[in-house]
């Protein structure tokens, strides 16, 4: 049996199953999370080594069919998703529960996370832009259900927010579609070089990246997501920071390379409301008095930086850009789904999260800070880090388009993300008496483990970044 | 005139009439309605396009796709209505 | 084409419309909640029936008479049921029974 | 015909109009159901006919049911926050409507998929060209839409939505209970068996079955323990196994993930399509009854 | 197995930092166990990584990481020259930290970024190509912060941020220097006299802006003015930290990287042909006096010893842009012996803060007859810097001084003149408190001074005498300065 069609269809079995069989469903998720992350894997070698694969559903040979296209983008993103995945995985199955209130709640996470998991194979895999649409919609319900989790007023207001405007989106997307097909009588990917060179196929380009802005939340589409992702449970924020946006910000990767030189236009209004996403959530980032927030904001801004990456590619399959992006995703994933563990860690352990209360009696920080001062090295793009890699070809292919405000606009966002993190590790090494009463470390001393090893991952990342960009080079022309 | 552009002119006045109300309406209950008033009125030009006049016949694909939209949204409707009570249950509280 | 089935359909029919705007016009008409229902109710019932028994002449086939039949008992069922939930409704528990 | 046409079309925008603008709640519903059913009638016009099955069902009676209750439990309309904005808002709406009609109605699409589903129909073992889409040449489309189904039910589950108690509405619900829910089955096996080669399929089917589960519920004659709860949750569940397992078998047999095998394609369809309908109705019905028995205030 | 030798230099602190970091604060046996035998063993390595290179092998690893951006090291002639300061001065100061901070909070962090500290000094030492040293001299940023910090103070925290925002602001422009440069060039490797081939006369514009660039980006840490500012405010930070900011790991990193700019990617003659030798050289004599007439007024030890600094880095640069082989001597001669003098009068400065609280100039009465060692190894620092022959300091000078005129600038004589004067000025007053005066009335000792906080400043202070008198042997640093120079200018 093929590897796509597992990755595709073992994650929402598991759900299934998770689901059905509420005690078993830890298990069953763990296991799934495994197998899939193996999947994934064996699945880059083998598009590294024989290069992309194209699969027609059934048959059925697009465009009426619908088509898996595993490229080299595709699996990086199947790998980086499983990668994210394992780690949360291991951080919930692993975390002990304070009460029996919360075994509902972890029973409820894992069918969600499964199907989560299996919209997003599916997403990364699909050559089809209506598929991508139902593919978004499971993607869009899970990661709701993922907020609403912790049950609080704020998460539920945040839920619902966050899904009308998942779905206003989707419907832009659908919209966006439905002119596809009404300009070239076709949705199969293949089909958006021809829509870039009508006028009525822009407007339908247009229409999806609208859709795809407000759920990757670029400015001024960005309104709902800082709420969702601060006030969900910190493994699901991990989950929805790290990876739920990245697959929308993946489809504009994708349509961004194969519309080519004729949707500039489209790409500068996206690299313009990247710009503006950046500086929006930096800006809010260094007024945060919350971490949870902080760190939320953090993520408008970092998405911000990829979509502004995404929206100056030339176009052209060799460029540096692209590539940069695409590592920048990866990086950011790692980064921040270890950041948010290790907020939750430090939540969990202070009793609060307010930044003016991080002072620490001990100063010796733990490993949840110092798995969040890795994290945080990465999102400013810092050597060694993969994120530094990845805006250093950022820089260079900026460069050499000769795009020097961009540059100095990238600086900007990397001086800013490192005045607002440098705010709360600058904290975890501050002295001082401000330990809430009753607050100690919690006796689950392996609880940062996931935390530390998403982050080392981030890290080490930066010293191998030539595995994921010569996969990128196995990318379907 | 032909018929197709009278369900096109109507689909793009849906979604003007929902387009309007979501921006300027902040009722939970309100913008669930626009919000499927905006995916009928997606449904009606999609459909509109897939007709061809001339034959009479409607293409099978969009039509399909029409299908998936509506049970998915149902769907997602099924869940914002059950947050949007739950929501007003938790201020009871 | 002018035979007698068709004639009598359309013939049915146009009385069932008849029926359904007398029921339109009352609804709009009648000033309370109760003989509105009054008037919808078997107002609708019988121009349905109408419509349906035209459809039936019209198209000829035992195989439609079927589904016809359906509809109109569904809706006579339906029509009953909800016509006396919403009657219900308004009646002032322990009222007039 | 056409102004047949243009009145639906009128018709259909003051409904939309109402149903946005209305302030009493139930009303708004009633006019978002009667849109509903407009929008189908229009499909019929547009030569559509499956669509405005699953419409009418779904879309103008299951949504506006699910309305229904939510209008009820919300309460009053709040008043709406700045007038300010409404006159550019909708200046702006306008625009992009006019704009958006212009693009439709000046593309008009190559023929691509008529010719190609018509090579394909004799092959994909069911003579309903929309249902050979949806189960043969764009099954895996299908098959993540139930996956979204599934995890509606699983959101709402989650949320434990208030679960509806069927207050005493006399013995005239009685018989309509024990008469629809009945010919909803018989209706239901219909349309499913139907699906493969007129309009229908298990869309609709199921549709109209969960309607007939709902008179049930609603007239009181339903078992509402937590086992059946568990139970329905778990047939709701099962469309999606059933069809996932399909996938993989059928890949298992044929190399290629949802290819069915040879000249059973249409056993594979319709015993998918039967699955689904059971599941579907499942699903609707949970949906609209909710999981957690709570203190009615 | 040799050629992996730069590599097993650049592990024995890199491994050991995160083990260290590990560590429970208690185990302090072990750990000082760990960071001495780490730290034996990197010297031991790097003086057969010296034999070796004195005998002509060559040292090359590459890690591609990306197409066209490979983290490569190497180990030449200049790499072993600061290698060499890097490897002893790490043992010395971790034996004093070692005995001064007994007792104290958070040592597996202090000594944990402690070891990344040199990690990455080593590293921007044997950095092949200049992405490498981007890497190494970025990671030293992250790695000297949180020693800055160590005490947690809110004025440590300040002079953080101020730290932080100088540093980083630099990586910035380094990188973005580095990054255009790369962009330009495609791959820029460190090879003695410049790798730019033909793009200074195709692009002459660009060419002048990356050096002012990534001049100014490792500016920052060799605090040339104007981008000295967190050095003195970063003497809040505990001795044996400003011991090595000051003499090894973050100045000379930056004075470092002026060298492998102006010799191994532009090349002297690229930057006189460009016309970028004389600011240099000007920005260097500015910051000298600069340093200098700053210190004459701070009563705070370790502030003035910080304004030193600036001063007598500015003396390495002022090597490298006067274009002359004799100055160039004497500047990389500089590198060496300014470290060791500098880090001699940290070392004593520290003693007599931990011994008797004495942390100002004015409370140094007396000092010699409380505390003869401490204060003997001071004199032969502040001896050095002042330029006093035979010392070390004063070969550094005369090398600098017969390259002015070499290169045509007589003006450098007046300007080490005035320098060595204002030295002069404001080390002699310190002497002769300690020496001439009394001691406070009932003055007692804070704490007992163990073996490892005298036996630094000792070694060192003898290093600058032997640095000196022993100038023309082979191994002395400047007899190893004189084979590298060899080597820029054939």
């Amino acid at each position: 049996m093929n590897e796509t069609s597992l990755l595709v269809s073992l994650p929402l079995i598991a759900a299934l199953v998770a689901a059905a069989w509420p005690r078993a469903a830890t298990i069953t998720g763990v296991i799934a999370t495994l197998g899939n992350a193996g999947l994934a894997v064996v699945l880059a070698i083998r598009i590294g080594q024989g290069g992309a694969e194209a699969e027609a559903l059934g048959g059925w040979a697009a465009p009426l069919g619908i088509g898996f296209a595993a490229d080299g983008l595709a699996a990086l993103m199947l790998v980086m998703t499983a990668l994210v995945g394992l780690g949360v995985s291991v951080q919930v199955a692993g975390a002990p529960l304070p009460d029996a209130g919360r075994t509902g709640q972890r029973t409820a996470f894992w069918p969600l996370w499964l199907a989560t998991l299996g919209a997003m194979n599916a997403l990364f895999l699909s050559a089809d832009l209506f598929n991508l649409y139902v593919t978004f919609e499971i993607l869009g319900l899970a990661a709701v259900g993922l907020t609403a989790l912790s049950g609080t007023r704020t998460a539920l207001r945040a839920a619902f927010d966050y899904l009308s405007a998942g779905l206003a989106g989707s419907l832009l997307l659908l919209l966006g579609v439905a002119l596809a097909y009404a300009t070239a009588g076709r949705v199969d990917l293949a089909v958006v070089p021809e829509l870039a060179g009508s006028h009525e196929g822009r407007v339908a380009l247009g229409l999806i990246f609208a859709g795809l802005a407000v759920k990757a939340a670029l400015f001024p589409l960005h309104f709902w997501m800082p709420a969702a992702h601060s006030s969900a449970a910190p493994e699901a924020s991990a989950l929805l920071s790290a990876l739920v946006v990245k697959a929308a910000i993946y489809v504009a990767l994708r349509l961004s390379i194969e519309g080519g030189a004729a949707v500039e236009l489209l790409r500068l209004v996206l690299a313009v409301a990247g710009a503006g996403a950046m500086l929006w959530g930096a800006w809010h980032a260094l007024r945060a008095d919350r971490l949870k927030l902080l760190v939320a904001h953090s993520t408008v801004a970092q998405v911000g930086l990829i979509a502004l990456a995404i929206g100056l590619t030339t176009g052209a399959r060799d460029g540096t850009i692209w590539r940069a992006a695409a590592l920048l995703m990866l990086s950011h994933a790692l980064a921040k789904a270890a950041m948010f563990l290790a907020v939750g860690r430090i939540t969990e352990e202070l009793g609060h999260d307010r930044i003016s209360g991080l002072n620490r009696e001990e100063l010796r920080p733990g490993a949840a800070e110092f798995a969040f001062a890795i994290a945080a090295i990465s999102l400013i793009g810092l050597p060694p880090t993969a994120g530094f890699v990845g805006k250093w070809l950022l820089l260079d292919g900026l460069i050499d388009r000769g795009a020097w405000p961009w540059v100095a606009l990238v600086l900007l966002g990397t001086v800013l993300s490192a005045a607002y993190l440098a705010r709360v590790v600058s904290r975890c090494l501050r002295g001082g008496p401000h330990v809430a009463p009753g607050a100690r470390r919690p006796a689950w001393r392996a609880g940062d483990a996931a935390a530390l090893g998403l982050a080392t991952a981030a890290l080490a990342l930066g010293l191998a970044s030539a595995l994921p960009l010569t996969l990128l080079d196995a990318t379907l022309t | 005139m032909t018929s197709d552009l009278v369900y096109h002119v109507a689909g793009a006045g849906l979604l003007a009439i929902a387009l309007w109300r979501l921006a300027t309406c902040r009722d939970t209950l309100r913008r669930i309605t626009a919000l499927n008033v905006l995916a009928i009125g997606i449904a009606m030009v999609l459909l509109a396009s897939g007709h061809d006049p001339a034959t009479g016949v409607t293409n099978p694909v969009p039509q399909a796709f029409v299908l998936t939209g509506i049970v998915v949204l149902v769907a997602v409707t099924a869940a914002l209505l059950a947050l949007a009570e739950r929501l007003e249950g938790s201020s009871d509280e | 084409m002018t035979t007698l089935p068709s004639v009598l359909g359309t013939g049915l029919i146009a009385a069932g419309v008849g029926f359904l705007a007398v029921a339109a016009i009352g609804f709009w008409r009648l000033p309370d909640l109760l003989s509105r229902l009054h008037v919808l109710t078997k107002a609708d019932t019988a121009g349905l029936s109408l419509v349906a028994l035209g459809a039936a002449c019209l198209t000829g086939t035992p195989a439609s008479i079927l589904p016809l039949g359906l509809c109109v008992l569904l809706t006579a069922i339906s029509g009953a049921t909800v016509g006396h939930l919403v009657a219900r409704s308004v009646t002032p528990r322990g009222g007039r029974s | 015909m056409i102004a047949f046409d243009l009145a639906l079309a009128a018709g259909i925008l003051l409904c939309a109009v109402s149903a946005l603008t209305r302030r009493d709640r139930t009303a708004s519903v009633a006019a978002f159901m009667v849109l509903g059913l407009l929008v189908a009638l229009s499909w019929v016009r547009l030569a559509a006919p499956d669509v405005a099955l699953a419409e009418a069902a779904i879309g103008a009676g299951l949504t506006g049911a699910l309305f229904l209750r939510a209008a009820r439990r919300l309460g009053p309309l709040r008043p709406a926050a700045g007038r300010t904005l409404a006159v550019p808002a909708a200046l702006v709406a306008s625009g992009l409507g006019g704009g958006l009609a212009w693009v439709f109605a000046s593309a008009s699409p190559p023929a691509i998929y008529a010719p190609l589903v018509a090579a394909s129909l004799p092959e994909s073992g069911v003579s309903n060209p929309v249902t050979a889409v949806l189960l043969n040449f764009r099954a895996w489309d299908t098959l993540l839409e139930i996956a979204v189904l599934v995890v509606a039910l699983l959101v709402a589950n989650l949320l434990g939505s208030r679960r509806l108690v069927p207050v005493s509405l006399g013995e005239m619900t009685l018989p309509f209970a024990r008469i629809v829910a009945p010919i909803s089955i018989l209706l239901a096996g219909h349309l499913l068996w139907q699906g493969s080669s007129a309009p229908g399929g298990a869309f609709q089917a199921g549709a109209v079955l969960a309607g007939g589960l709902l008179a049930l519920v609603l007239a009181g004659l339903a078992p509402t323990g937590t086992l059946v709860v568990r139970g329905a949750l778990i047939a709701g569940l099962s469309g999606l196994a059933v069809f996932l397992i399909a996938a993989l078998g059928s890949e298992a047999l044929t190399g290629s993930l949802l290819g069915y095998p040879n000249r059973a394609e249409k056993v594979w369809i319709v015993a998918i399509e039967a699955a689904l309908t059971l599941s579907i109705a499942a699903t609707l019905c949970l949906l609209f009854t909710g999981f957690e028995k709570r203190k009615t205030s | 197995m040799t050629e992996l030798l730069p590599l097993a230099i650049l592990m024995t602190s890199l491994g050991i930092a995160p083990v260290i970091l590990a560590l429970p604060d208690g185990w302090s046996r072990l750990r000082t166990a760990l960071n001495l035998t780490a730290a034996g063993m990197k010297l031991a390595l790097v003086a057969w990584l010296s034999w070796a290179v004195a005998g002509g092998a060559e040292f090359g690893l590459s890690l591609e990481i990306a197409p066209g951006l490979a983290l490569a090291l190497k180990a030449d002639a200049l790499s072993v020259l600061f290698l060499a300061l890097s490897s002893v001065l790490w043992l010395l100061t971790t034996i004093y930290a070692v005995g001064y901070l007994e007792g104290g909070t958070d040592r597996s962090r202090f000594f944990g970024f402690f070891s990344l500290c040199v990690a990455s000094t080593v590293g921007i030492a044997m950095a092949a190509n200049l992405f490498t040293f981007v890497v190494f001299f970025e990671l030293l940023t992250l790695a000297t912060w949180p020693l800055v910090v160590h005490r947690g103070s809110a004025e440590a925290h300040r002079a953080g941020r101020i730290y932080l925002v100088y540093t980083l602001g630099g990586g910035l422009a380094l990188t973005l220097g580095a990054v255009w440069l790369y962009a330009l060039a495609g791959e820029v490797p460190f090879l003695p006299r410049g790798v730019l081939g033909d793009l200074p006369q195709t692009d002459p514009l660009a060419v002048t802006a990356i050096f002012v660039l990534l001049i100014a980006g490792v500016g920052v840490k060799a605090a040339l003015v104007p981008l000295h500012g967190w050095l003195p405010v970063s003497m809040v930070a505990p001795a044996p930290v400003s011991a090595l900011l000051h003499a090894v790991a973050v100045v000379k990193s930056g004075a470092f990287g002026i060298m492998r700019i102006v010799y191994d990617v532009y090349g002297v003659e690229t930057v006189e042909a460009l016309g970028l030798a004389l600011p240099l050289a000007a920005l260097a004599g500015v910051t000298i006096l600069y340093g200098s007439i700053r210190a004459l007024r701070q009563d705070d030890l370790k502030t003035r010893l910080a304004y030193s600094t600036v001063s007598q880095v500015s003396y390495i640069t002022l090597g490298v842009a006067l274009v002359s082989p004799v100055a160039a001597v004497g500047g990389l001669a500089h590198l060496i012996h300014q470290g060791i003098m500098k880090i001699t009068l940290f070392l004593a400065a520290g003693n007599f803060a931990e011994a008797r609280g004495v942390k100002t100039v004015s409370a140094m009465d007396g000092m010699g007859r409380l505390m003869p060692g401490a204060t003997l190894a001071f004199t032969v620092g502040a001896f050095g810097m002042i330029g006093v022959p035979p010392l070390a300091g004063f070969v550094s000078k005369w090398y600098l001084g017969a390259g002015g005129l070499d290169a045509g600038q007589p003006a450098v004589i007046a300007l080490l003149a005035g320098s060595s004067l204002l030295n002069a000025a404001y080390f002699l007053p310190i002497l002769h408190r300690a020496w001439f005066r009394d001691p406070p009335e009932g003055a007692v000792p804070k704490r007992r001074i163990g073996w490892m906080l005298a036996l630094p400043p000792a070694v060192t202070a003898a290093l600058v005498v032997a640095a000196g008198l022993l100038a023309n042997a082979p191994f002395s640093p400047l007899g190893w300065t004189r084979f590298i120079v060899s080597l820029e200018y054939l």
